[in-house]
């Protein structure tokens, strides 16, 4: 078997490995297709590229620092030489606001990891062992859903210690149970078929079979869900920074900016404008794409 | 078709009758103040404790003296009591009262009635408990009414301006005992019910607490010295300085009590509003942790006072509204003399940091708490000390957790204010200074017996040229070895429409004497 | 299941979670070392008197002994003393509350009403240009901060174009009537119009601005709902008798799409009381959200939690409710 | 306008296309039919070929995102293709009623049975729903075999699916309408079920004298309640006879392989399957669209779809096997 396989030329190679992969191109290509044919989706694509190429090349794309501050050019309006503005301590909005992108992006990449991590643990758990163990997660999983989220991140923060990556901690803690729901019930499902059962007939332990059937299958509903659940995150983050819970200055994350400037509104509206709308677009680039992947994964598009 | 029409001109209707409504302008005879009433905890002279329910607190309570503004300087002037002595060995005061008081529902205000509300205060052992118990000395049987126009009160012979300050500060306001004890409930001497209640013989009437949506007090006919000329005071509570800004530019509130500098800039010269400014009591410091590492070098403490950027902080971050005061007297209290020896000077702060082994620096913690003004000072205070090599990082922290940590002396660098509990310069000194007090100095861990000793001293000292001369020393000592840079001392101001008059010498006394019976439209 | 095994079933288990609830709330605010006593005390205070009230509020008893009696005050509904205002903390809640669920309901009750439009609208006129403005309008809807846009509202709507208040419940001088607490109900009890309408001209920004996200997301299950209701079967049926397009839509299509919009409705009504934390915050709205936001600050500890609590048990209620009506409203659920 | 070959229905060249991610579904390509009062016409076909489209055309309610591109439906002395909306509301109903295929989903699920047929019999009757339209819905659920007690407040979900078939049967009727659609009305069920709603069906249509279109891909239960049949093939009527002329004489190689796979009673042949699949219809074959599966197609069958001919009388094919001469004789 392995030797008609290496005498074969690289070319066929590559042929038959399209071949046996015909389905998954196929489907992957049909995927395309719908993608393309969903203008919402292409749109929040190219914010969410847009939003992580600033991130990405933050110091290029300005030459102030976001945390520097002179005192000689504070509450400038916006100018060709500060296109945003600068704020009461003199920094220049747009370089704060380029540079939250990073804060923004580093807050989902965490939040995401650890939030993921628990909800997935929680929720295999539970739905692979069934019973009991189910029954007490689970009810672990309602006790957090029973909490308004921006609620409970709030008291959370605010007991940790106001800071970002306190943020982030509260906020993967009130964000974790949807992953444990989903965990749950691809395990159950996967728990079910047939031929988990023959594994377990000849041999094969409780965590190798989770490791090596039940998660894989779980990974991908959780992902699509992580995308639908960013602009939340990213909302929640906003919230609590504003309240004075979140990221602490100088950090520049955009909700504590919005935060910084509404003592200036009346006056000076474009400290709290730009960042708030910086929010309003990446949130809405986010919902865009989650709504397009919604609608892809719609089964009766998909016939 | 028609009937959408109909729809909709029944919903433009009822919106335009809607906003109709908002136009409202305040009446002649009342005044309205917006101000964040988040600290307001009670009304209640005996527990009562911070400046702005104080401010409401003074105009409901009638004291037997006023303490108020003469030519910037604090002065003790007659109220209930016409006059008073105090005996040669400086501890026993007697305070006679002027006949004919009456409480605002008409019974009479006798020497019983003060007796009673100072021993109350002893006995609730509440917020400001302290300054009778501790600062004066007295305990339930100290005071006494030998008549019903005498009050006698033996203190621990602390000096007199301090005893004549306390006697009209918030704390020594007269309840009526009557009403008090009829709403007392499980021995709570009235407090539950003073908080929303009250049973004064001030210029004005509580009339009504609603919790987070206003406080509105109605004017006393009965008061001593005629009926204030506002009928209605109401505090609304406004928590966010923006919508204080836009009610105020629009008439719908007289004064705006929590402006940011920035937005009272933005009010002068404009048509409607003017700015009304007093010094405020309190104090802005940094405040470094002598007992920790590099700060427990003098010459790096120097340093640090010399990095400081003071006039930035007072022009850009206060935008003026602050004075350059670097002691911890507050402008008008006894013993103060501008004296302000210290400025940025970067290459003399690079030396002293050199000489003392710094020259690379070290890295910090600033700690501050969350509010707009000190977060920014942290910023600033955290920018200068880069310059002369300290790394500094902002922790920002919760008041309370902050607060917990400092007295634990676990705060390397703190950006803080001390608010005055009483003018004198007592009130100051032995927190700046005495570290026995277990306050400011001792948080600071600055275990100066020097300062301490003299402090003490000067507490006690009852002639005023020598205790005058004495706090000259114990600043100057203090500007040298102390372990705080002050900042500024704020100017507390006011947007206020234009059709108050008056406003101004109301608000003088700020903290100490805050007075609406000066105010007209 | 019977409804009536059922509702008891999810009583039950909401009394489970309820208890768990409190537990979480209680290792949270107190397993970690601050000071709330300090903060309620003030920076001046001296350690000794810290000290005192310390003991005076039994925060110097173990841990385990702390939580037996809280848990006990639970049970009675009593949440303790708030250490800032000195009040019991259910007198603080039930003073505040009626400004928060006035506010939630009327954001409620917007939301419902435009998100059900909208969806059923976007849905009949799928592509056409009703929809894609009902997208645009949602899709913003739940990309907008609450915070940001309410601020810019405010500035909008009270200062300059000068429409409508700039916050608060009332006008200052307009006294409403108190019975209830719920100050649009009052005033109609009253017959107070004057009352009313001032008290209408304050709720419609904050709840237009708390219940903007909420209706974005009702119009947006509504649509899928009824795109997927107007595909049935039983859609092609009504139309094959003949019955209007208005009959098919909304005698039809729309109780049967509405179902799965109740769901939402309870889930909405979660954000809607988080987002109240921050539309009370802009619009000096005397909510609770704004006594646990500032209860937070200084760490008065049993005022978050009886607040936190509070607000967990009604949110929990609502959903109980949501379930319930839902199993009523579905024959399919009553066998 | 086309001749008019049946008294109560005349289809002629209807076409109808539904525009999917996919391109565009060619789903009817000039469809030919056309029946007499009181007729049974089964039309039948492999599933895809178009016989629910027909109906749905008949009944007006091709939507998004399909159209009909050209062709008439004439009903009676009405040309339904060119109607408004708001008329054709007077006619679904009315006088052309249909009952489906699984008559469970069918059913409004929130709403009791009772009241979804005295919406049929209100808007028949011009009435408000009330007492005297709910003493026709009983009459009409005794009709359909029911017990209107037991069943009248019932939700859907609790029927069988034979009972909820009965009461969109007895919906269906409440108008007496003159053309009844059948689409695929026993397939959901089960076969004694089947037998006995057919049973039902054939002795009500009796009874009222209706005309019925039955749909199905089921020749035996064709050949049972038809009088005509109609064969249709990827989107083409291909065949169309009395019911005993398709049986004993099959025409077209498609009518003769559909036979082919019918299981009979006492047939001692191999059932046979017709090769190939079903084309795509977006990219249908060119010509006759049976032809890639013809094992006569011709030349010419590759390159024009052969019209409806008439080769005896009331027998009518589709297909270039039948001589030229019959073609001829059609033309003249």
């Amino acid at each position: 078997m392995l030797n008609t396989v290496k005498n074969i030329g690289q070319k066929e190679k590559i042929k038959l490995f399209l071949e046996q992969r015909k389905p998954i191109i196929e489907d992957w290509k049909h995927t395309y297709y719908l993608w393309k044919s969903t203008p919402l989706a292409m749109i929040g694509t190219v914010i969410i590229f847009i939003f992580l190429t600033i991130a990405i090349f933050a110091p290029l794309l300005t030459s102030y620092s976001p945390t520097e501050q002179f005192m000689e050019e504070r509450l400038l309006s916006p100018s060709s030489q500060h296109i945003f503005g600068t704020d009461q301590y003199g920094r220049d909005i747009f370089s704060r606001v380029v540079y939250g992108a990073r804060v923004e992006v580093w807050i989902i990449f965490i939040v995401s990891i650890i939030s993921v991590m628990i909800g997935i643990i929680v929720g295999i758990t539970a739905g692979y062992f069934g019973g009991a163990v189910d029954e007490i997660l689970m009810r672990i999983t309602d006790m957090f859903l029973a909490f308004p989220r921006l609620i409970l991140a709030m008291v959370l923060t605010a007991v940790l210690g106001p800071n970002l990556t306190n943020t982030m901690i509260a906020i993967s803690l009130v964000d974790w149970t949807v992953y444990a729901r989903l965990g749950r019930a691809e395990a159950m499902k996967v728990k079910s078929q047939p031929y988990i059962e023959a594994i377990r007939a000849v041999g094969a332990k409780d965590l190798r079979i989770i490791a090596f059937h039940v998660l894989p299958m779980s990974i991908s509903p959780v992902i699509v869900q992580l995308t639908l659940r960013m602009g939340t995150i990213i909302l929640t983050a906003a919230g609590l920074g504003f309240l004075g819970l979140g990221a602490q200055p100088p950090t520049p994350e955009w909700g504590a900016i919005v935060s910084d400037g509404r003592n200036y509104l009346v006056n000076q509206w474009w400290i709290s404008t730009f960042p708030g709308m910086a929010i309003a677009f990446v949130v809405l680039g986010f919902n865009l794409l989650g709504d397009g992947i919604r609608d892809i994964l719609d089964p009766r598009l998909r016939r | 078709m028609l009937k959408k029409m109909y729809l909709w001109t029944i919903l433009i209707v009822l919106f335009l009758s809607l906003t109709c409504l908002t136009n409202a302008t305040t009446p002649k005879d009342a005044l309205v103040i917006g101000a964040n009433t988040e600290i307001f905890i009670t009304n209640d002279p005996g527990v009562s404790f911070e400046v702005l329910p104080n401010a409401m607190v003074q105009n409901i309570y009638a004291k037997l003296v006023s303490v108020v503004v003469k030519d910037k300087q604090f002065i003790t002037v007659p109220g209930l009591a016409e006059s008073w002595e105090v005996a040669p060995d400086g501890k026993t005061w007697t305070f006679h009262l002027r006949k004919g008081l009456v409480f605002a529902d008409g019974d009479p205000l006798k020497a019983d009635a003060v007796v009673y509300s100072f021993q109350r205060v002893l006995k609730l052992q509440k917020s400001p408990c302290w300054l009778f118990s501790d600062v004066l000395g007295l305990t339930e049987e100290s005071i006494a009414a030998p008549d019903d126009y005498t009050v006698k009160i033996v203190t621990n012979g602390a000096p007199s301006n301090v005893v004549l300050t306390m006697v009209g500060n918030t704390l020594s306001g007269v309840l009526n005992p009557r009403v008090v004890k009829e709403h007392e409930v499980d021995g709570d001497m009235g407090q539950a019910w003073l908080m929303d209640h009250s049973a004064g013989a001030g210029p004005y009437n509580l009339e009504e607490w609603d919790r987070k949506i206003k406080v509105v007090l109605k004017a006393n006919e009965n008061y001593w010295r005629g009926a204030p000329k506002i009928k209605t005071v109401i505090l609304q509570d406004i928590p966010e300085p923006t919508d204080q800004l836009l009610l105020l530019k629009k008439g719908d509130i007289d004064v705006a009590w929590d402006l940011t500098a920035e937005q009272a800039n933005s009010l002068k010269g404009g048509p409607d509003v003017s700015i009304v400014t007093t010094p405020g009591q309190s104090d802005e410091y940094v405040g470094m942790n002598a007992g920790w590492g590099p700060f427990k070098d003098v010459r790096v403490r120097q340093a640090v006072k010399y990095a400081i950027d003071y006039n930035a902080i007072i022009d850009k971050v206060m935008t003026g509204f602050a004075i350059n005061n670097q002691q911890f007297l507050p402008v008008g209290y006894f013993g103060y003399v501008e004296n302000n020896p210290y400025y940025q000077d970067i290459e003399k702060a690079k030396t002293l940091m050199a000489e003392a082994g710094y020259a690379d620096g070290f890295d910090v913690e600033i700690v501050t708490n969350t509010t707009e003004r000190r977060k920014t000072e942290a910023v600033v205070v955290q920018e200068n000390l880069a310059k002369i090599g300290i790394r500094a990082t902002i922790n920002l922290m919760q008041a309370s957790q902050m607060y917990a940590k400092f007295r634990e002396q676990g705060l390397q660098i703190i950006v803080a204010g001390w608010g005055v509990d009483y003018p004198d310069a007592d009130a100051l000194s032995n927190p700046f200074a005495n570290y026995r007090v277990k306050q400011l100095a001792w948080r600071c861990v600055w275990y100066d017996d020097y300062a301490a000793d003299l402090t003490e001293a000067a507490s006690k000292e009852i002639n005023e040229d020598r205790r005058f001369q004495m706090y000259q020393d114990l600043t100057n000592y203090w500007h040298i070895y102390g372990p705080f840079a002050m900042m500024y001392q704020p100017i507390q101001f006011w947007g206020v429409r234009n059709e108050v008059k008056n406003y101004d010498k109301a608000a003088e006394g700020y903290s100490v004497h805050y007075d609406l019976t000066e105010v007209y439209k | 299941m019977k409804l009536g095994t059922y509702i008891i079933k999810r009583i039950f288990l909401m009394v489970i979670v309820m208890l768990g609830v409190a537990t979480i709330v209680f290792f949270i605010t107190r397993v970690i070392p601050a000071d709330p006593v300090g903060a309620i005390l003030g920076g001046n205070a001296p350690i000794e008197r810290v000290d005192e009230m310390r003991h005076q509020l039994g925060l110097d008893k173990p841990i385990t002994l702390q939580f037996i009696d809280y848990i006990k005050g639970i049970v009675h509904a009593d949440f303790g003393i708030s250490l800032k205002s000195n009040r019991p903390v259910l007198k603080d809640i039930i003073n505040y509350f009626p400004a928060t669920i006035e506010l939630a309901i009327a954001s409620m009750i917007f939301a419902v009403v435009v998100g059900v439009v909208l969806g059923v609208y976007s849905a009949i006129y799928r592509n056409k240009p009703i929809d894609h403005f009902s997208r645009i309008f949602s899709i913003l809807g739940v990309s907008m901060p609450v915070f940001w846009l309410g601020l810019l509202l405010l500035l909008l709507f009270y200062y300059h174009l000068d429409l409508l208040p700039g916050g608060g419940r009332n006008s200052l001088f307009i006294f409403s009537p108190r019975i209830t607490g719920l100050l649009l109900l009052d005033s109609i009890i009253a017959g107070d119009w004057i009352a009313f309408w001032d008290g209408l001209s304050h709720i419609i920004l904050p709840a237009f601005v708390l219940g903007y996200a909420s209706a974005a997301s009702i119009a947006r299950i509504m649509r899928a709902s009824m795109l997927d209701i107007l595909r049935q079967d039983f859609i092609r049926t009504a139309k094959s008798k003949g019955l209007s397009k208005r009959v098919v839509i909304y005698r039809h299509a729309l109780k049967n799409a509405l179902i799965p919009v109740v769901t939402i409705i309870g889930l909405s009504f979660g954000s809607l009381l988080s987002g109240a934390v921050l539309t009370e915050t802009i619009f000096s709205w005397p909510g609770l959200g704004r006594y646990i936001v500032n209860a937070l600050l200084v760490l008065d500890y049993p005022a978050v939690t009886g607040g936190t609590l509070f607000i967990a048990f009604v949110y929990s209620l609502a959903n109980l409710v949501v379930d319930i009506s839902y199993a009523a409203l579905d024959p399919r659920m009553r066998v | 306008m086309q001749k008019v070959r049946g008294d109560l229905l005349n289809i002629s060249k209807l076409k109808v296309v539904f525009y999917t991610y996919r391109g565009i579904i060619k789903a009817l390509n000039g469809v030919e039919l056309w029946m007499n009062k009181g007729e049974r016409l089964g039309i039948v076909g492999e599933t895809g070929c178009g016989k629910s489209v027909t109906a749905l055309s008949i009944m007006g309610l091709i939507e998004q995102p399909g159209e009909i591109m050209e062709g008439d439906i004439l009903f009676g002395d009405k040309l339904l293709t060119s109607m408004q909306e708001t008329s054709l509301i007077n006619i679904r109903g009315k006088e052309i009623s249909m009952i489906f295929q699984e008559p469970n989903a069918a059913l409004n699920p929130v709403m009791k049975v009772g009241f979804q047929i005295a919406e049929s019999i209100s808007k028949v009757k011009n009435k408000k729903i009330g007492k005297e339209v709910y003493v026709e819905v009983r009459r009409m659920l005794e009709i359909a075999g029911l017990d209107w007690e037991r069943t009248i407040n019932l939700y859907p979900h609790e029927l069988s699916g034979g009972m909820a078939q009965r009461v969109m049967i007895a919906m269906a009727l409440s108008s007496n309408p003159k053309l009844l659609i059948a689409d695929e009305p026993t397939s959901a069920l089960d076969v004694t079920i089947q037998a006995q709603i057919l049973e039902l069906l054939d002795e009500l249509v009796k009874k009222f004298g209706n005309a019925v279109i039955l749909i199905t891909h089921n020749m035996g239960v064709a050949a049972e309640f038809c009088d005509k049949m109609a064969v249709m093939y990827a989107g083409n009527m291909v065949e169309y006879a009395r019911t005993t002329n398709i049986f004993e004489n099959p025409h077209h190689p498609y009518t003769r392989g559909l036979l082919k796979a019918v299981p009979k009673i006492g047939r001692t042949d191999e059932l046979q399957s017709i090769p190939g699949i079903v084309p795509d219809l977006v990219n249908p074959p060119s010509g006759c669209r049976f032809h890639p599966r013809c094992k006569h197609a011709m030349d010419i069958c590759r390159k024009d779809f052969p019209p409806l001919v008439e080769i005896k009388s009331d027998h009518y094919v589709a297909c270039y096997l039948y001589g030229k001469e019959d073609i001829q004789n059609a033309n003249s």
